[in-house]
């Protein structure tokens, strides 16, 4: 069994790169990329926690719900974005900026 | 039955004071109506009329016929009060009985009175108190008055506010009985700021005109400082004695008097200070009333209002209000405080009589004689003459009365004030000339006249004072002899001017011609008045000597403070001295007159260049005005301008930004680069506008730059949460 | 301390049959003008009897509360309904039905959305009404705040050319005081017991807590304790009604603003309610805020220190102005100071001189800005400068006013001297000094009125002014009984004094001498 | 568990499977049409919401439990809220039919995705584990993305779901790995152990904070940006006001309301197991006080200057979601004054309701406080929004100078704004009042005077902007109104609507004992 910290500081790295990844990266596409990463640095640590804690089963449900959800969220950020595609000739999520003070 | 048994003299005493008042009434209700618009003279007349007539049988009962069945204060000591052999000393009674020996009579004892206000702490029962000081002076007020009244009808003939000049003479009448028959300090104070009313309306009555509106405002202003000084005299009276009641406030002096209470410490002060502090306070009123320098500036200007105003209101009756408040109160003044009164009347009476020597308007030469005369009045009381003064309150009041109304009946016939336009009126109005001219004997004080009777009165009472208290105090006496002379000389050059010579202006001396009877007969009355008033020490009034009459309460203030009695009294030689004293002053100044004016040797204008500067400084009436104009005046309107200013600018804006809270947030944002903002509620410019903006800076619309708030704010909550933890 | 339990719910119709005539102009067509405008007279007219039953009903000889109601409202929280009334509300709920009933008829002329107006006043007389009768503070609050809306719209709608201004400010300054007043309400409520079923909201039970001690001893926050708190969120909260400097800008813009009537009933009771509230909660629940260890605390001395600048400053920034209501209203600020000087003083001259102040300026104020109206109604200007004469073109008009600018400036006689008087002498006990100074303000004030009456009334005529008419009936109508009260209320101020007098001494009682 | 149970306890979630199915009638509903008419679907959809409403209504009495293996919590809380979201859907649902942006063809599905989210939300609040929390989170928040971009045709609203997207992407994936943590720390799913976890570690001893304390911390924190999101709690607020003035108005409706009352009851359910006998967790409440106040501070203060209607609306609703804040602070501070229990006895004697014992102890707390906000919220903001998308309807104008002398043209629905915005402000006799003066008592209570300070002097600066909504309306003149009326604008309707909710707002302002009664029976 490896130690638990491995796991989490891969997590926590993850989760930061994730976050770094959105708010710095313009392509929109990059932008759900960053926050695939989030939602797998939490995957990781449910993983991670549920076998460390004694091979429980909530944890890695959790995981799984958890990648289902990363699809449905894809989904409709996708629409999302081709509808910006088509008001915005443009993936780049900085364009929009109509709305504002 | 005595008249004083009952009730009775309580009725007649509000048959006095209410009829003026319903004559008031119902002039100013029905001044639409026809009959009030023609005939508004006829209502007043009979009211005052009966109130004279009431008046008249008090004085009879209580002075003439001397009715005191009812004692109140001293049931005992009436009758069988102490002597006074003459020239009316006022000695205190013996020591251990400080109850006021004088008679006096209570409405209160027989059920007549009035709560008008009760706190639980303060209260106010409102009664009537005659005594022989009350009876004189109703009498004169609403004698004076009715005689005014009746001339008001003539020389106010044809006026389009014709009634409603006499329902302010009626709400005056009103008021200034009331200021003489209240027993409460606080309800005289009423009646004084009220007769103060009616002064400021009948002063500016002609207020189309440019004079009158000023002359009254200032007249009110000037006023309202000397009853600001009252009023605090009264919160500090009411605070040592727990009342404002007359009567309990003497107990109430008296058992500190006597030993059997002490005055509640105030400021740390003890109680000769306390005392005096609160007498001068009270005296600030008179000062203002009564027109003592330095608050004298009102009256020479009040004579803006019509004529027969000038003689009831601001010769013979309200400025004399406050010499009898003095006198109602005499026994509350402590040595201290009555050396300062003297020396107010002193500088007062000197000052108005050399203004008077210079000023060419007729009125406002006679208003600085009377103000000079208060000066006397004051300072006869205070050198401790109290009959003297009040003696000379009712004498000048006739004789005031008198001339003034002569003065009206000049102008009246000449239509101008200035004496420089008349001169040998002697031929047109001779009625006028001599009523005038006893009136001017009286107030010269030559000799059996009744002016000369308590003018003498007042320089013996000034000679023994300072006599008995160092050379110093012997200033008061000297103005008072040499005043005598003054008085002459300027009311001859008046006579003069008006009625000697030649007529300077041709057109008006042509068209002058003589008053009317409802005028004249008033002048004669008075002028009567003037010679004779000195007549009720006369067998035939009921064989009271004056002195007895007026006699003063006892010196309740000086003897809590230890003062024993004031001073002896000089007898029949310092009379005689006295009298032979005035008769060379006024000799001297009828000899002045006569060189200066009848034989021209030098001529008026010869002793104008040899005492260039100091006629400059009087004929401008030593720069009081300029000075008050220069100070108070200016310093008020400065002050309205700038804390109005402040308000708008500052306080305005403070307050508005919902604050120094907001301005305090704002600095992280703005760096304070706003500092003085105009303001919440200000749609431009107010902090939280600034602020606002400032996060409006925040809100970019670029996404990303959403995402890097929120991450900030993450980190930040973070942070924070380790803080605080 | 309850006296009479009276079924008749008095006080309930008083308060809320406005609230039928609301309804009723609700539900009238918004053309017929008459019969709005009859109605709106009808349910002010209703309550104004229903007061002089009160009046005739009320037992001057008790200190309690008399038409006493109680009905329970939320239980979980013991609020109540709670309402009666004594000897230092009756008055003012005399004078609200009064100047209500008057500001109806002074708003005979509004032709502009005339619906909306006369429910709004009607509204504002529930609000009115009812803070001066609740005993429940949560009801009493809720009156407070029902107050500001109609307030806001009357000012804003029907006002003059900065209407929008002045009505948010006055919006916004006193809805700042009275939410600090609700966290104080809170506070109160709170410690005034340990568990909800003990704790209350009613006044009678508060002010029995409060003068046992309960709110003497708390914790401290930011180096101040508890009661000091209280008393400073409550007294921010009523001295922006009263107002107090440095909180009173609202008022001349408030003033100036409004239409005719809405200034009236501003002046005439509005500002009445911040004196009541100070003596209703105030010093009734923190007496120990106010007097200590047999002496008046800081808070007292700045209770009479801010009485004593509203006197001088108000009178002083009175007579820099130009504007005729402007000046009215600065010298509302002057004469407020005269009720704080009383209630600081803390004993029955003071407190009854506070009382008086109240109803007096109530009735002063009110036929002052009725004053004002009628000439601006006629000149469509109020620059004090531009006028003169007006005593020869409208002698009626000028007699009227003379009588109302008199009482104002405190002419014994009148109404306005009684109250300026005792406040004077019972402050006089405590604060000798503010007091003196405060003496300066009466100066002031005689000064910058006389300047008016000198412009706007004296002076040759003026050929502008020449063809104005005189009071019409309706004015005439307005104004006559308020300068009645004026000199009734002044040669017989103990027809106020007697009504007061055991609640003055019951409230002045709490500050003892030692 | 057998089928039966497992049965049973599926009747005890009939409102959330009569929504469901509402959801999937409107979808067949719109295929049967083709698209075409898109209010039969959306009379559907109300009729479905209505039904599931009187479904709660009835429940509301029923004994508390726990079902499907404890995840799904049946208790008056979670009916309380399960009622305000439903009640939110039926006057969302109904301001959708007469919003006149919608009424073209296309729209049906609309009707079907806000009932899923309303599904969601009611979820939310009805849950005691952190999984099934997580996906009725998302179920919300997937649905309200494709709902703020629904006009497909509008840029506005495609760029208002592009923000609410990633922006929620990246806040609910901090609060993901928030989750994580707090699991690896509290070893459970369960709320009540992960609050009782969060408890323990958060207790400041003499040392201030232990190791595994700052960690626990980060993690709440964590979970703080996701709630706040939701919730637009400042500094996760800054995609709301661009989201509301984006989306179609009845979307921005929904989720100002519905959505934020579900986050709120969701917050409530995880912290409100942390009190416990008078303790709390300090630091925790100090955050969320810090939050709450900076909220209502920005909120406000970004709203004075707004000139769209929505916009301001927006910035107003982070500073109610700050005043919502402010009471979960007070939930989770400990006792100012431990030991007050000792009262208990002589509270229970007075009160009738059964959760009264539970105000015993030191009177209403930090979660019945906000709980009876969150109802005070929704009536007020529906009929906001309400007479906002009336006059945008009847007018076309959303910008605060566009209102301009419209209170004179439709007298009855824009008094009941002024109502609304009275309500707003917390004046009385208004249902908002009640809410604050509810919210201001434990916050006082538990010893946060400053806190209190601030959210009254913030009632008073938010007066100055709900007011200019009221001073454009009515102050200004008649005859300066540059709009002009349109036709078939379902005036009549709407203004029912909105009268309708503001006799709420007064009803409730006057006469709140029943909601108080409820309010003061939830176990929070």
């Amino acid at each position: 069994m490896q130690p638990l910290a491995g796991y989490v500081f891969l997590g926590t790295a993850m989760f930061v790169l994730g976050v770094f990844t959105m708010v710095t990266r313009k392509n929109a596409i990059y932008v759900l990329m960053g926050a695939e990463l989030i939602l797998n640095a939490a995957a990781l640590n449910f993983v991670a926690f549920a076998r460390y804690m004694g091979n429980r089963l909530d944890g890695q449900m959790f995981a799984i719900f958890i990648i289902i959800l990363a699809a449905a969220e894809a989904a409709v950020a996708l629409g999302i974005v081709l509808q910006i595609h088509h008001h915005f000739p443009s993936i780049d999520v900085s364009k929009p900026d109509r709305l504002g003070d | 039955m005595d008249f004083f048994d009952d009730a009775t003299p309580a009725w007649y005493a509000l048959a006095i004071l209410l009829l003026p008042a319903a004559g008031f009434c119902w002039n100013a209700f029905t001044y639409r109506t026809e009959f009030t618009r023609k005939r508004g003279h006829i209502v007043p007349l009979l009211t005052i009329g009966t109130a004279l007539f009431c008046a008249l049988t008090i004085f009879k009962h209580a002075v003439i016929d001397g009715d005191v069945g009812d004692t109140p204060h001293a049931a005992s000591a009436t009758h069988d009060a102490p002597a006074h052999d003459s020239g009316g000393a006022d000695a205190p009674p013996a020591a251990g009985s400080l109850a006021d020996p004088r008679w006096s009579w209570s409405s209160k004892a027989h059920g007549v009175v009035y709560r008008i206000i009760d706190t639980g702490a303060l209260r106010i029962d409102a009664g009537i108190t005659i005594d022989h000081l009350t009876a004189t002076m109703l009498l004169v007020v609403t004698l004076v008055a009715f005689l005014v009244h009746l001339y008001s009808v003539s020389y106010m003939h044809g006026d389009k506010r014709f009634s409603r000049f006499f329902a302010f003479l009626q709400l005056f009448s009103f008021s200034m009985l009331g200021l003489i028959l209240t027993d409460n300090l606080l309800l005289l104070f009423c009646f004084w700021e009220l007769v103060g009313v009616c002064s400021y309306f009948l002063i500016g009555f002609w207020f189309e005109q440019d004079e009158p509106p000023k002359a009254s405002m200032k007249a009110f202003m000037t006023n309202r400082f000397g009853d600001v000084g009252f009023l605090i005299g009264i919160l500090l009276v009411y605070r040592m004695f727990g009342t404002t009641d007359l009567a309990e406030i003497y107990a109430g002096l008296q058992a500190v008097a006597e030993g059997r209470a002490a005055l509640p410490p105030l400021f740390g002060w003890e109680a000769g200070t306390l005392l005096t502090v609160a007498g001068l306070c009270l005296f600030t009123g008179p000062m203002a009333k009564s027109a003592q320098v330095p608050l004298h500036i009102w009256l020479p200007d009040a004579m803006a209002g019509p004529t027969p105003v000038s003689a009831l209101i601001h010769a013979a009756t309200m400025v004399a209000a406050g010499v009898y408040m003095v006198g109602r109160i005499y026994f509350f003044f402590t040595p201290t405080a009555l050396a300062f009164i003297a020396g107010i009347g002193t500088v007062t009476a000197l000052v108005a009589a050399t203004i008077g020597l210079v000023h060419n308007n007729i009125k406002k030469v006679l208003a600085y004689s009377t103000c000079s005369q208060l000066g006397y009045m004051m300072l006869s009381l205070g050198v401790g003459g109290y009959s003297a003064g009040l003696f000379h309150l009712y004498t000048h009041a006739f004789f005031k009365a008198c001339l003034f109304l002569g003065a009206g009946s000049v102008i009246h016939a000449v239509h101008t004030e200035d004496m420089r336009e008349m001169g040998g009126l002697k031929s047109k109005l001779p009625v006028t000339y001599r009523t005038m001219l006893i009136a001017t004997m009286a107030l010269g004080g030559v000799p059996f006249f009744s002016g000369a009777f308590s003018k003498e009165m007042i320089v013996e009472h000034a000679l023994m004072w300072g006599w008995s208290h160092g050379l110093a105090h012997m200033l008061p006496a000297i103005v008072a002899i040499g005043g005598g002379g003054l008085t002459f000389f300027y009311m001859m050059r008046l006579i003069y001017l008006t009625f000697y010579g030649a007529p300077r202006d041709q057109h008006k001396f042509e068209h002058a011609h003589e008053s009317p009877p409802a005028m004249t007969i008033p002048l004669m009355v008075l002028a009567f008045l003037s010679f004779f008033s000195v007549g009720w020490p006369m067998p035939f009034l009921g064989g009271h000597k004056l002195p007895e009459l007026l006699a003063a309460p006892p010196a309740l203030a000086s003897i809590a403070l230890g003062h024993g009695a004031d001073h002896g009294h000089g007898g029949f030689a310092l009379a005689f001295g006295v009298l032979v004293l005035s008769c060379l002053v006024i000799v001297f100044g009828y000899r002045l007159y006569k060189q200066t004016y009848k034989d021209r040797n030098p001529g008026p204008e010869v002793w104008v260049a040899r005492l260039r500067p100091l006629h400059t400084t009087v004929s401008n009436l030593y720069y009081f005005d300029e000075f008050y104009r220069a100070t108070i005046v200016r310093f008020s309107y400065a002050t309205a301008r700038v804390l109005a200013l402040f308000d708008s600018k500052v306080i305005d804006a403070i307050v508005n930004g919902v604050g120094t809270v907001g301005q305090l947030i704002a600095a992280g944002f703005a760096a304070f680069d706003r500092i003085v903002v105009d303001g919440l509620v200000n749609l431009n410019g107010t902090v939280c506008h600034a602020l606002g903006s400032r996060l409006r800076r925040l809100q970019t619309g670029n996404l990303q730059d959403y995402l890097a708030f929120a991450v900030g704010g993450m980190a930040f909550v973070t942070l924070l949460f380790l803080f605080l933890a | 301390m309850i006296s009479t339990i009276d079924s008749s719910h008095l006080l309930s119709w008083i308060t809320l049959s406005p609230l039928l005539g609301v309804l009723a102009i609700l539900f009238t067509p918004r053309e017929k003008h008459d019969v709005i405008k009859t109605l709106a007279a009808a349910f002010t007219g209703i309550p104004l009897i229903l007061a002089g039953w009160l009046y005739f009903k009320f037992d001057q000889s008790q200190a309690g509360y008399q038409f006493f109601e109680d009905m329970s409202w939320v239980d979980a929280f013991n609020i109540r309904y709670t309402v009666g009334v004594d000897g230092l509300s009756s008055p003012l709920v005399v004078l609200t039905c009064l100047l209500m009933f008057f500001a109806v008829f002074s708003s005979w002329n509004i032709e502009k959305g005339v619906k909306g107006y006369f429910m709004l006043l009607l509204l504002l007389a529930v609000g009115i009404n009812g803070v001066f009768v609740s005993l429940d503070f949560f009801l009493f609050y809720v009156y407070w705040e029902l107050m500001l809306l109609p307030m806001y719209f009357l000012i804003g709608i029907w006002g003059g050319p900065r209407r929008e201004y002045a009505a948010i400010k006055f919006f916004l300054y006193t809805l700042a005081g009275s939410v600090l007043m609700l966290v104080a309400l809170i506070a109160m409520y709170l410690k005034s017991g340990d568990v909800p079923s003990e704790r209350t909201f009613s006044l009678i039970a508060l002010a029995q807590k409060g003068q046992a001690g309960l709110f003497d001893h708390g914790s401290t926050l930011f180096g101040m304790e508890l009661r000091s708190w209280l008393f400073l969120f409550l007294f921010i909260g009523f001295a922006i009604k009263v107002p107090v400097f440095p909180f009173h800008t609202w008022l001349p813009d408030a003033h100036v603003e409004a239409p005719t009537a809405i200034s009236v009933v501003l002046a005439g009771i509005l500002l009445k309610l911040g004196g009541y509230g100070l003596m209703r909660v105030n010093m009734t629940i923190l007496p120990g805020a106010l007097w200590e260890n047999g002496g008046p605390t800081g808070w007292a001395t700045a209770l009479a220190l801010l009485g004593m600048i509203n006197c001088v400053y108000g009178a002083f920034v009175a007579m820099a102005q130009t504007d005729f209501k402007k000046l009215v209203a600065y010298s509302s600020v002057a004469h407020m100071g005269f009720v704080l000087l009383g209630l600081a003083a803390m004993n029955p001259n003071g407190i009854a001189g506070a009382n008086l102040q109240l109803i007096n300026h109530g009735t002063s104020s009110a036929m002052l800005f009725l004053l004002v109206g009628v000439i601006y109604d006629r000149a469509h200007h109020r620059e004090i400068g531009k006028f003169g004469g007006l005593a020869s073109h409208m002698p009626m008009y000028a007699s009227l006013a003379f009588l109302g600018i008199f009482t104002s400036l405190g002419l014994p006689g009148l109404a306005g001297f009684w109250g300026e008087a005792l406040s004077l002498i019972g402050c006089y006990e405590v604060f000798p000094k503010i007091t003196a100074v405060s003496t300066i303000g009466l100066i002031v004030t005689a000064a910058f009125f006389l300047m008016t009456i000198r412009k706007v009334f004296f002076g040759p005529k003026l050929p502008q002014y020449a063809g104005f008419p005189d009071l019409s009936l309706r004015e005439w109508a307005c104004l006559v009984p308020f300068g009645l009260f004026c000199i009734v209320l002044g040669v017989a101020p103990f027809l106020l004094t007697d009504w007061i007098r055991p609640s003055v001494e019951a409230l002045a009682s709490l500050f003892g001498k030692s | 568990m057998n089928l039966q149970d497992y049965l049973h306890d599926l009747s005890r979630i009939w409102p959330e499977i009569l929504l469901s199915v509402t959801a999937l009638l409107a979808l067949v509903c719109d295929l049967l049409q083709r698209g075409k008419d898109p209010r039969v679907t959306g009379w559907v959809t109300a009729i479905g919401v209505l039904f599931t409403l009187g479904w709660i209504c009835r429940d509301v009495g029923l004994a508390d439990g726990s079902l499907v293996f404890g995840m799904i919590v049946h208790d008056r809380f979670a009916m309380f809220f399960k009622l305000l979201i439903c009640a939110g859907t039926l006057v969302v649902t109904l301001l959708s039919l007469f919003f006149r942006g919608f009424q073209r063809d296309g729209i049906g599905e609309y009707y079907s995705i806000l009932a899923i989210a309303a599904v969601g939300a009611m979820f939310m609040v009805s849950t005691n584990n952190l999984l099934l929390l997580f996906l009725a989170l998302e179920t919300l928040s997937i649905s309200s993305y494709a709902l703020a971009g629904f006009l497909k045709r509008d840029a506005r609203s495609s760029e208002a779901a592009l923000k609410y997207l990633v922006f929620g992407v990246l806040a609910s994936g901090a609060m993901l790995y928030g989750f994580s943590l707090l699991y690896g720390y509290a070893g459970s799913l369960d709320l009540r152990e992960i609050a009782a976890a969060i408890r323990t570690h958060l207790h400041v001893g003499e040392h201030g904070l232990s190791p595994a304390g700052i960690g626990c911390g980060i993690a709440v924190v964590l979970c703080l940006a996701g709630f706040g999101y939701k919730v637009a709690a400042f500094p996760f607020h800054f995609w709301s006001p661009d989201v509301y003035e984006g989306a179609p108005t009845p979307v921005t409706t929904f989720l100002a309301v519905v959505s934020k009352i579900a986050s709120v009851g969701m917050i409530l359910r995880f912290f409100g197991g942390i009190p416990h006998d008078g303790e709390g967790a300090a630091p925790l409440a100090a955050v969320i006080a810090a939050l709450a106040a900076c909220s209502m501070t920005f909120g406000n203060l970004g709203a004075l200057m707004q000139q769209n209607a929505k916009r301001l609306l927006a910035y107003s609703s982070i500073a109610h979601s700050g005043y919502l804040l402010a009471g979960v602070a007070a939930l989770v501070a400990p006792s100012a004054a431990a030991g007050l229990a000792h009262g208990a006895t002589a509270g229970e004697a007075h009160g009738a309701a059964t959760g009264l014992a539970h105000l015993a102890v030191g009177g209403i707390t930090g979660g019945q406080a906000v709980a009876f906000y969150a109802a005070a919220y929704l009536l007020m903001n529906l009929g906001a929004f309400g007479v906002v998308i009336y006059l945008s309807n009847r007018f076309g104008t959303e910008s605060i100078d566009g209102f301009a002398g419209l209170g004179w043209k439709a007298p009855v629905a824009c008094g009941t704004l002024v109502l609304f915005l009275l309500s707003l402000t917390g004046i009385p006799p208004t249902v908002g009042f009640v809410g604050k003066w509810y919210l201001l008592q434990p916050i006082w209570s538990k010893g946060m005077h400053w806190l209190a300070v601030v959210l009254v002097l913030n009632s008073v600066i938010s007066l100055f902007y709900y007011f200019r909504l009221a001073r454009s309306l009515f102050l200004v003149d008649a005859s300066k109104a540059l709009a002009s009326p349109r036709k078939h604008a379902f005036g009549t309707e709407l203004t029912v609507v909105a009268v309708t909710l503001a006799v709420g707002v007064v009803w409730f302002g006057i006469k709140f004992e029943w909601l108080s009664d409820l309010v003061l029976s939830l176990r929070v």
